[in-house]
């Protein structure tokens, strides 16, 4: 059953936006059943660990603890990557060091085992049972858009404490994308670094990093970037504009989420998932491959 | 103990037993059957379909019975046996030994709650590990903390006193051995042909008893079964002088979990004993 | 006769003036007969001490001789032999000693170790009150009040024991006690065992035809051929002679042996003619019950109990005397 | 128990041939002086050391008792030792366990070269032992010669 | 009762003059059983010897004490003398009275008493000796060696050239190993092939080498002259005795596979010789391949055209047992599977990406290519080469800790080869360190060097493709910065790792490996071609990465141990090995567990339980195989497994006689 608490993460209101919608979207057409956590708090994602390893292991905790404690059983679903790895490596740390998990506890002044497991949308959506309930709800097809799965950093890495699969070549994103026609592409960035937390500080810098990402991906014959988070989502989108100015670039690579490219597949008008909302225009090249089920060209 | 699950779980095993009995799969089968008082059952050996209504399942069917397997090595047909947690062990320890083969027993599961026997406190297996009926569903099994808590607690108090109070100690208790060896009869850890303790002409031990003698058996013993010990307690039950002699094998154990890691045997039916093997990694303490 | 009850610690001062007495005591959790020391508790509130008192005439380990090689051989015998006195023993126990006094020093052979120890020995017996669970002493015509083979019978009252001296050994007793003991008192009568077994003269003669009956493989089978019931029976007196030797030196004992050791009937080519537990639990049984009648007319079982108590397999004596008495000798 | 005039600690070495025997022939060979009070029993590799001598050699009346092989990795038998090390790590503590003093019973690793290693430990567990005192724990010595009167 | 002589020697005064030698031999000589204990000036000079030889008859003695020097010193004089006299070699002890008693004390007094001590201990012992008879188990003069690459080629070669039958066993189709895949060798730049090719015929053509190719080891029992080893030979199904090489199956056969010689680089038939210079000549059917074999065509083609009709669709694997004196264990190497390791390296998903084995394919005039370096890809010459060394080797966290010992040279042959057959092309190696010990290698780097190889200290972090480039990203940790080279084609010299199947061999063997898998020598210095397995010895890389030169020293080395071996008709065994008493064996394989030999083993035994007649097992000690240890007497808790010479009864008694 596709039943899984749920951590929505601060972003899902504000940068995250079309992402929640398209989940939304998504979730309503395949019958998943996701309960958000309450009283959640922040998973204290970009800051905390550099200042405090026990706050930044105690903060997702208190999250995972709650979910614990209403005693469903239920996994934890978790949109955002980073997140997503907040989530996972307090779940390492209460698996793997009693003492740390007793800390914890004493943080958190709740009881934590880390019974339940921590998982993105993209081991959620990979399952077989999601797989099926997807294609079996596809009415439009994307096919001939070539897009660039791009994973980021921290959905796979590091791999003791994600256990996901390949950390250089990961495909999860790339089976569940080929699902709606769209055909992903091989390139070598799905999980180099964006740069996302430089951007604000020494965007110099950071540039170049998003710079190799968006080359690559067009050099491999890509037409759009698909993600699996509101970050990388955001930094790809938002800069790809900054970059193409400052750097004297012609990029031109709309940035969807892959829960966009599945709602659009599944029959969502642009609206309802918020596809004119993005900051480089998207809207045109989904309109130009989005074409019904079983119509060709 | 549940009263009715497990007068339930009588009946359940009185008719499997009758089952196993009547269609030849088993050859006869050891149980529990009743003596004249009350509190006490003892081994049962019902070869006919009419007296499986003679065993008993209660809170006094503390005999282990895996070793009764040793008397009829090579049966005719395969001998059914009831096995509580700590009977399966045993099973697996002889299998292990290459004692019995496993082929040979046809094992009766018995889910236990524990019996009148202070050794069933913080049991860690009350379930059998090992069986190929399971007689009623599985009871719910101690928690792991609990087991733990319970298994090294008293060796740990002991490893506290001195080296002299632990000596006088052990010589006391040494000092009341009449040297029955009820404890090795009993263990499934002691399967040796012949024991050493009985080879008076190799002169490992002598015959006479007393505390110096006494404690080389005891130590060896001790030694001999330590890496195979599991812990269900037989010898300390049915020494007839009270002699405290798990602590000895226990130290073992406890000392085999402090430095190579994890141990506990008969709960996997193929694992070489701790002195069977080594690790080139092993804690180097002797420089 | 008397005793007062708080006079009890004085009269067996004035003995151990002259003997070592031995007394019920529980020596580090075990309740056996041990030298009293003059001063600590004696304890008779157990019906049986759960070691007999064998060891006191016939000691688990008892050095015979020692021995000294080299040019010219030097034995020397042990003689070990004090002045003793053992208070507090029961009826069934001292039956037992009778029973141990037909085989050292009756018949042929008299063991000179035994003898020597007997001859210093005196035997107080105090009667039961109340008796244990695993107590048949009266199925084998025995009573709990009473044991003829003593020196001096004791029986409590409440808070007088009444002393009656059975022999001169008991007179001399009485002598010594003279100043302790007032006249009169009344034999309490004797409680009766709750146990009843079958036991009767026919049953050693029935069994006497019964070496080949089935019964045994049944009874034998939950037997772990350890040595407790022959170790805490009172008239087991089977031992084994070893050396302990240094070098050119050394001594020769003798020590418990029990028949329910696989190893006790080994000859020195392997071959052992009881093999199995059958014919060891066999041997034990038809010792106790007939053999030892037809050659001394009284039992080997004085029906203290102690190995139905203490058998790790729970096997009982006692319901095996029903079981033959109950058996249809067609079978037989 | 009183100690007697004159005495002198009792010590007994099990020591393989390969290497700690060939040692103490080293330390020999370059008239290094040890106590007098080790006694080297002589056998192909520490793992033919039974337990049970251990316990003999106590009850029989040695003060001190020592156990000497290769260094793991050296084995003339490439393994032995590693059966030796886990086997009296756990003798060690059951002795331990049951009072004996940690210096009465040493297991050590000596190679055939380490002669000046195999002349320092002898001479350092001589003097612990000296120090210990003489040894009645598990001795049969005791029992022949009173038992618990002596006490 | 025993009569026992005991001899103190005074060892001129090295003893008498810290011990009294004349009391401890009056002391000894109140122990009952000594019957005779004197004093002697020189015992094992010749009079002392006949002293001792007189002594035996006069007194009638069965037994001798000798307290003197070390036994490791005259144990065997002793023993060889006793040879000569009715007293078995065997009952004899010595008490170290020279350098355990009189050269390390100072105390005369307590000399003496310790010396007492030991002399009633070796008393003590000796008292228990039985008589001992070493045995003799024949040699027999034939050696297996098996993997046929270098190595097993050369130990074979020498070993037969010695005069010595030997089968070489290879699982392939052709001898030659890995030698025979590469272009040049460094640092001469010979042609691999052109120099060992000739010793793949000579092998084939020696009078005393059976040469079994496509065979496998199937079981190994038995000892050190007395291997039982039986041999899988594979199902071929060409009939060899007939089959004259003409080729013309392989023309005709229409499946196409992937070339394992050429590492997949090319297609090879279904019918096929492994290379064209294969020993022996002639191709075999790769079953799995083979339309009709496997079924799924009806084909059948090389049966119609093979003019002598060698074709054998019906051929079925074989197993050959035969006896060996001696083995040689010459299984190899393979390199690591990096596409599993390395995916910052696209984890074989770039056609150009490829190993240094590969690239010894692309470079060899017989390869696929003729000699012409040509990317996979699209045939294309490529300009820029990136080397890339160390992939998998001193890498903890992905490959090996271990370093591969010749990659640093091949990457520098590799670089020397592009750079003169490309003109204008530009090679990069990205390595950790450059280790060239050994003759004419550091003058061959500086020379690659000055060819024009652009060395980058740095580990590559990342290859991807972008158009038809691969990018190289990594960090020149020289001048501290990232550097990025765009190339055409990278070469991964990868990590030397043992062949596939060598945990299987070492388990039939009954020896060990290391952690890695390699070969477990018998010792690292002084032992290094022996195993722990008397009669078995290693040559080349299966003990661990080297090179040519290497392999075949070790080879040579191994063959010169074979020979020693089968220079005896027969070898004496020492018989002071272990014995299971059967009667108290209760069969718990405790001591099989612990035999460093594997020379205790569990045989089935009749037994009795009751009045029944029954099999039970006990354990049995292979005496060519036990090197007397003793291991196992320990791990006995029965003590039914005991060491002779070393008995348990034995040390008790010394235990004893120590502490009267």
């Amino acid at each position: 059953m596709l039943r899984y608490a749920y951590y929505p993460g601060c972003s899902m209101d504000s940068t995250g936006a079309t992402y929640k919608k398209s989940i939304e979207f998504v979730a309503e057409k395949i019958g998943l059943d996701l309960r958000e956590i309450k009283d959640w708090n922040c998973c204290g994602a970009t800051a905390a660990h550099t200042k405090d390893e026990m706050m930044a292991l105690a903060l997702p905790a208190r999250n995972l603890a709650l979910a614990e404690s209403e005693d469903l059983g239920l996994d934890i679903a978790i949109p955002c990557a980073a997140c997503y790895s907040r989530m996972k490596y307090s779940l390492h740390a209460v698996r793997t060091d009693e003492e740390k998990k007793e800390q914890i506890q004493e943080i958190i002044e709740m009881p934590y085992e880390g019974k339940n497991d921590v998982l993105s949308f993209l081991d959620i959506f990979s399952t077989e049972e999601a797989m099926e309930a997807c294609r079996s709800k596809m009415v439009r097809t994307l096919s001939g858009l070539k897009v660039a799965c791009y994973y980021g950093c921290l959905l796979s890495r590091p791999h003791e404490v994600t256990g996901g699969e390949d950390t250089e070549n990961p495909m999860d994103m790339d089976r569940i994308v080929a699902l709606t026609g769209a055909e992903p592409v091989d390139w070598s960035f799905k999980t180099e670094c964006c740069g996302a937390s430089h951007q604000v500080d020494v965007p110099k810098e950071a540039r170049p990093l998003l710079d190799r990402i968006l080359r690559n991906a067009q050099a491999n014959g890509a037409q759009a970037i698909v993600t699996a988070c509101p970050l990388c989502n955001m930094n790809l989108d938002m800069r790809q504009a900054e970059i193409n100015e400052k750097m004297e670039k012609k990029y031109n690579l709309p940035v969807y989420q892959f829960t966009e490219l599945l709602a659009v597949a599944m029959g969502a008008g642009a609206k309802e998932i918020g596809l004119h909302k993005h900051f480089f225009p998207a809207f045109e090249l989904m309109k130009k491959y989005a074409k019904r089920a079983g119509e060709n060209g | 103990m549940n009263d009715t699950l497990e007068i339930k779980r009588e009946a359940q095993l009185r008719e499997t037993a009758r089952r196993l009995l009547e269609d030849g799969t088993v050859g006869y089968i050891i149980g529990w059957g009743t003596t004249r008082f009350e509190d006490k059952t003892a081994p049962l050996f019902a070869a006919k379909p009419e007296e499986a209504d003679r065993l008993v399942w209660n809170e006094y069917c503390i005999n282990s019975l895996a070793k009764y397997s040793l008397d009829d090595k090579y049966p005719e047909k395969k001998i059914g046996i009831c096995v509580r947690g700590c009977d399966s062990r045993a099973v697996n320890r002889l299998v292990n030994d290459k004692q019995i083969e496993r082929e040979n027993l046809f094992l009766i599961g018995m889910p236990c709650s524990g019996k009148e026997n202070s050794v069933c406190e913080g049991c860690s297996h009350k379930n059998p590990v090992v069986y190929d009926i399971l007689i009623g569903e599985p009871v719910e099994e101690n928690t792991e903390e609990k087991a733990s808590a319970e298994r090294f607690r008293e060796i740990e108090e002991f490893e506290k006193m001195s080296p002299d109070e632990r000596y006088e100690f052990w010589a006391k208790q040494y000092d009341k051995c009449i040297r029955c060896y009820a404890c090795r009869n009993i263990c499934p850890a002691c399967s040796c042909k012949e024991c050493y303790a009985d080879q008076y002409m190799v002169g490992w031990q002598g015959k006479q008893n007393n505390r110096a003698e006494s404690q080389v058996y005891g130590l060896t013993r001790a030694y001999h079964v330590g890496d195979r010990c599991i812990e269900c307690g037989e010898c300390e039950r049915v020494c007839p002088m009270g002699l405290p002699i798990m602590r000895q094998t226990k130290k073992m154990l406890k000392d085999i979990n402090d430095l190579f890691g994890n141990y506990e045997c008969g709960v996997e039916s193929e694992r070489a004993p701790v002195l069977g093997e080594y690790d080139l990694t092993d804690r180097d303490e002797f420089m | 006769m008397q005793l007062d009850k708080s006079d009890l610690q004085e009269a067996l001062r004035i003995l151990s003036a002259e003997a070592g007495v031995f007394v019920p005591s529980v020596v580090e959790g075990v309740s056996r007969f041990a030298l009293w020391d003059g001063e600590s508790s004696i304890d008779l509130s157990r019906v049986n001490t759960e070691l007999p008192p064998k060891d006191i005439l016939f000691p688990q380990t008892e050095k015979m001789y020692s021995y000294k090689m080299g040019k010219n051989i030097e034995i020397k015998e042990i003689i070990d032999n004090p002045k003793q006195v053992v208070f507090g023993i029961r009826p069934c126990d001292v039956k037992s000693i009778g029973c141990m006094d037909k085989v050292f020093l009756e018949k042929t052979y008299v063991d000179s170790f035994y003898a020597g120890k007997r001859e210093n020995l005196t035997v107080i017996s105090v009667g039961c009150t109340q008796t244990d669970r695993t107590c048949f002493c009266d199925s084998m015509g025995l009573s709990p009040s009473d044991a003829p083979g003593a020196d001096v019978m004791m029986n409590d009252t409440g808070d007088t024991f009444v002393v009656e001296a059975y022999t001169d050994k008991g007179k001399q007793v009485m002598e010594a006690w003279k100043p302790l003991l007032k006249k009169g008192g009344k034999k309490p009568a004797a409680p009766e065992c709750t146990l009843k077994v079958k036991m009767s003269p026919e049953i050693s003669v029935k069994l006497s035809k019964m070496f080949e009956h089935p019964i045994w493989e049944e009874v034998s089978r939950p037997c772990i051929g350890c040595a407790t019931c022959t170790y805490v029976c009172p008239t087991c007196y089977c031992f084994d002679m070893n050396s302990d030797n240094h070098s050119s030196e050394g001594t020769k004992f003798r020590c418990w042996d029990s028949c329910m050791f696989s190893d006790y009937s080994r000859m020195a080519g392997g071959h052992n003619p009881r093999p199995g537990k059958k014919e060891r639990v066999r041997n034990r049984y038809m010792h106790k019950l007939s053999y030892f009648n037809e050659r001394y007319e009284t039992s080997l079982c004085a029906g203290c109990g102690r190995c139905a108590d203490k058998c790790p397999a729970h096997m009982d004596i006692t319901a095996f005397i029903d079981r033959v008495a109950e058996e249809e000798m067609e079978n037989a | 128990m009183s100690v007697e005039k004159n005495w002198e600690p009792k010590i007994i070495a099990f020591t393989c041939n390969w290497c700690t025997y060939t040692g103490a022939d080293l330390a020999g060979l370059n008239r290094m002086k040890y106590p007098e009070n080790v006694h080297l029993v002589r056998v192909p590799c520490s793992s033919r050391v039974n337990p049970q001598f251990i316990l003999r050699a106590f009850q029989k009346g040695c003060d001190g008792v020592m156990v000497c092989g290769c260094h793991p990795g050296d084995c003339h038998y490439a393994t032995g030792n590693y059966f030796t090390r886990r086997r009296f790590m756990l003798m060690k503590r059951l002795l331990e366990y049951n009072g004996i003093d940690p210096q009465r019973f040493q297991a050590r690793w000596i190679s055939g070269s380490e002669a000046a290693k195999f002349r320092d430990t002898m001479t350092q567990v001589t003097a612990q032992i000296r120090e210990l005192g003489p040894n009645s724990k598990f001795q049969e010595k005791w029992y022949q010669e009173g038992g618990p009167e002596n006490e | 009762m025993s009569r026992t002589g005991v001899i103190i020697c005074h060892c001129g005064t090295n003893i008498a003059s810290m011990v009294d030698v004349e009391k401890v031999a009056e002391e000894i000589g109140k122990i009952p059983g000594v019957v005779y204990s004197v004093t002697n000036k020189y015992t094992c000079s010749e009079p002392g010897q006949q002293m001792i030889k007189d002594a035996i008859e006069e007194h009638s003695l069965d037994r001798i004490v000798i307290g003197a020097c070390t036994p490791r010193m005259h144990e065997t004089t002793f023993r060889k003398m006793l040879k000569g006299t009715k007293i078995n070699p065997y009952m004899l002890e010595i008490a170290n009275l020279r350098e355990q008693c009189a050269w390390v004390h100072t105390d005369k007094e307590k000399a003496t008493e310790k010396a007492i001590s030991l002399v009633r201990m070796s008393v003590a012992k000796v008292g228990s000796n039985k008589p001992l008879f070493t045995s003799f188990i024949p040699i027999h003069k034939k050696a297996l060696v098996i993997g046929g690459g270098i190595a097993g080629i050369q130990a074979a070669l020498d070993i037969a050239d010695a005069g010595h039958e030997v089968t070489l066993v290879e699982r392939e189709p052709s001898i030659g190993g890995k030698m025979v895949m590469l272009d040049k060798t460094f640092p001469t730049l010979d042609c691999s092939a052109c120099i060992s090719t000739p010793k793949m015929v000579d092998v084939s053509a020696h009078p005393n080498i059976t040469l079994k190719t496509s065979c496998e080891v199937e079981a190994v029992t038995g000892y050190v002259g007395n291997f039982e080893v039986t041999i899988r030979q594979k199902a071929r199904y060409v009939n060899h005795d007939i089959c004259t090489g003409c080729g013309l199956c392989e023309t005709k056969c229409p499946s196409k596979i992937s070339d394992e010689f050429n590492q997949g680089i090319g297609e090879r038939k279904a019918i096929y010789k492994l290379f064209p210079q294969a020993v022996p000549a002639k191709p075999v059917i790769d079953a799995q391949n083979c339309r009709k074999l496997n079924g799924s065509a009806k084909c059948g083609v090389c049966q119609i055209v093979c003019p002598l009709q060698c074709i054998d669709f019906e051929d079925k694997d074989q197993l050959i047992t035969e006896t060996y004196g001696a083995i040689v264990v010459a299984t190899g190497y393979e390199l690591i599977d990096w596409t599993k390791l390395y995916g910052e390296y696209g984890s074989g998903r770039y056609a150009d990406v490829i190993s240094g084995l590969q690239f010894e394919r692309l470079v060899n005039a017989s390869g696929p290519t003729e000699g012409h370096i040509l990317r996979p890809s699209d045939q294309k010459e490529p300009k820029d080469v990136v080397i890339v060394k160390c992939v998998g080797s001193r890498d903890e966290k992905k490959g090996k800790s271990y370093c591969s010992r010749a990659c640093c040279m091949y990457g520098a042959k590799h670089a020397h080869q592009i750079l003169e057959k490309i003109p204008g092309s530009n090679v990069y190696i990205f390595y950790m360190d450059v280790r060239t010990p050994g003759k004419g290698y550091e003058e061959f780097y500086n020379r690659t060097r000055e060819d024009g190889a652009t060395y980058i200290r740095g580990r590559v972090a990342k290859i991807y493709k972008e158009g038809d480039k691969l990018i190289c990203t990594g960090e020149d940790t020289l001048i501290g910065k990232p550097v990025t080279v765009k190339a055409d084609m990278v070469i991964l010299e990868t990590a030397m790792v043992p062949a596939r199947g060598v945990e299987e061999i070492v388990s039939k063997l009954g020896i060990s490996m290391d952690g890695d898998h390699w070969v477990q020598e018998a010792h690292p210095k002084l032992r290094p071609v022996e195993t722990q397995t008397a009669g078995i010895f290693l040559a080349g890389t299966c003990q661990g990465p080297k090179d040519i030169p290497d392999t075949v020293a070790q080879a040579s080395a191994a063959a010169v141990k074979v020979c020693g071996v089968f220079s005896k008709e027969q070898m004496e065994t020492s018989p002071m090995i272990s014995r299971v008493n059967e009667e108290k064996c209760c069969g718990c394989e405790f001591c099989v567990k612990c035999c460093p030999y594997s020379a205790i083993a569990m045989k089935e035994i009749d037994g009795r339980e009751g009045n029944r007649k029954i099999k039970r097992m006990v354990a049995t000690v292979n005496s060519g195989l036990c090197q007397g240890c003793g291991a196992c007497t320990a791990a006995c808790r029965t003590g039914a497994i005991d060491l002779l010479g070393y008995t348990n009864d034995q040390i008790l008694k010394e235990v004893d006689a120590l502490c009267l």
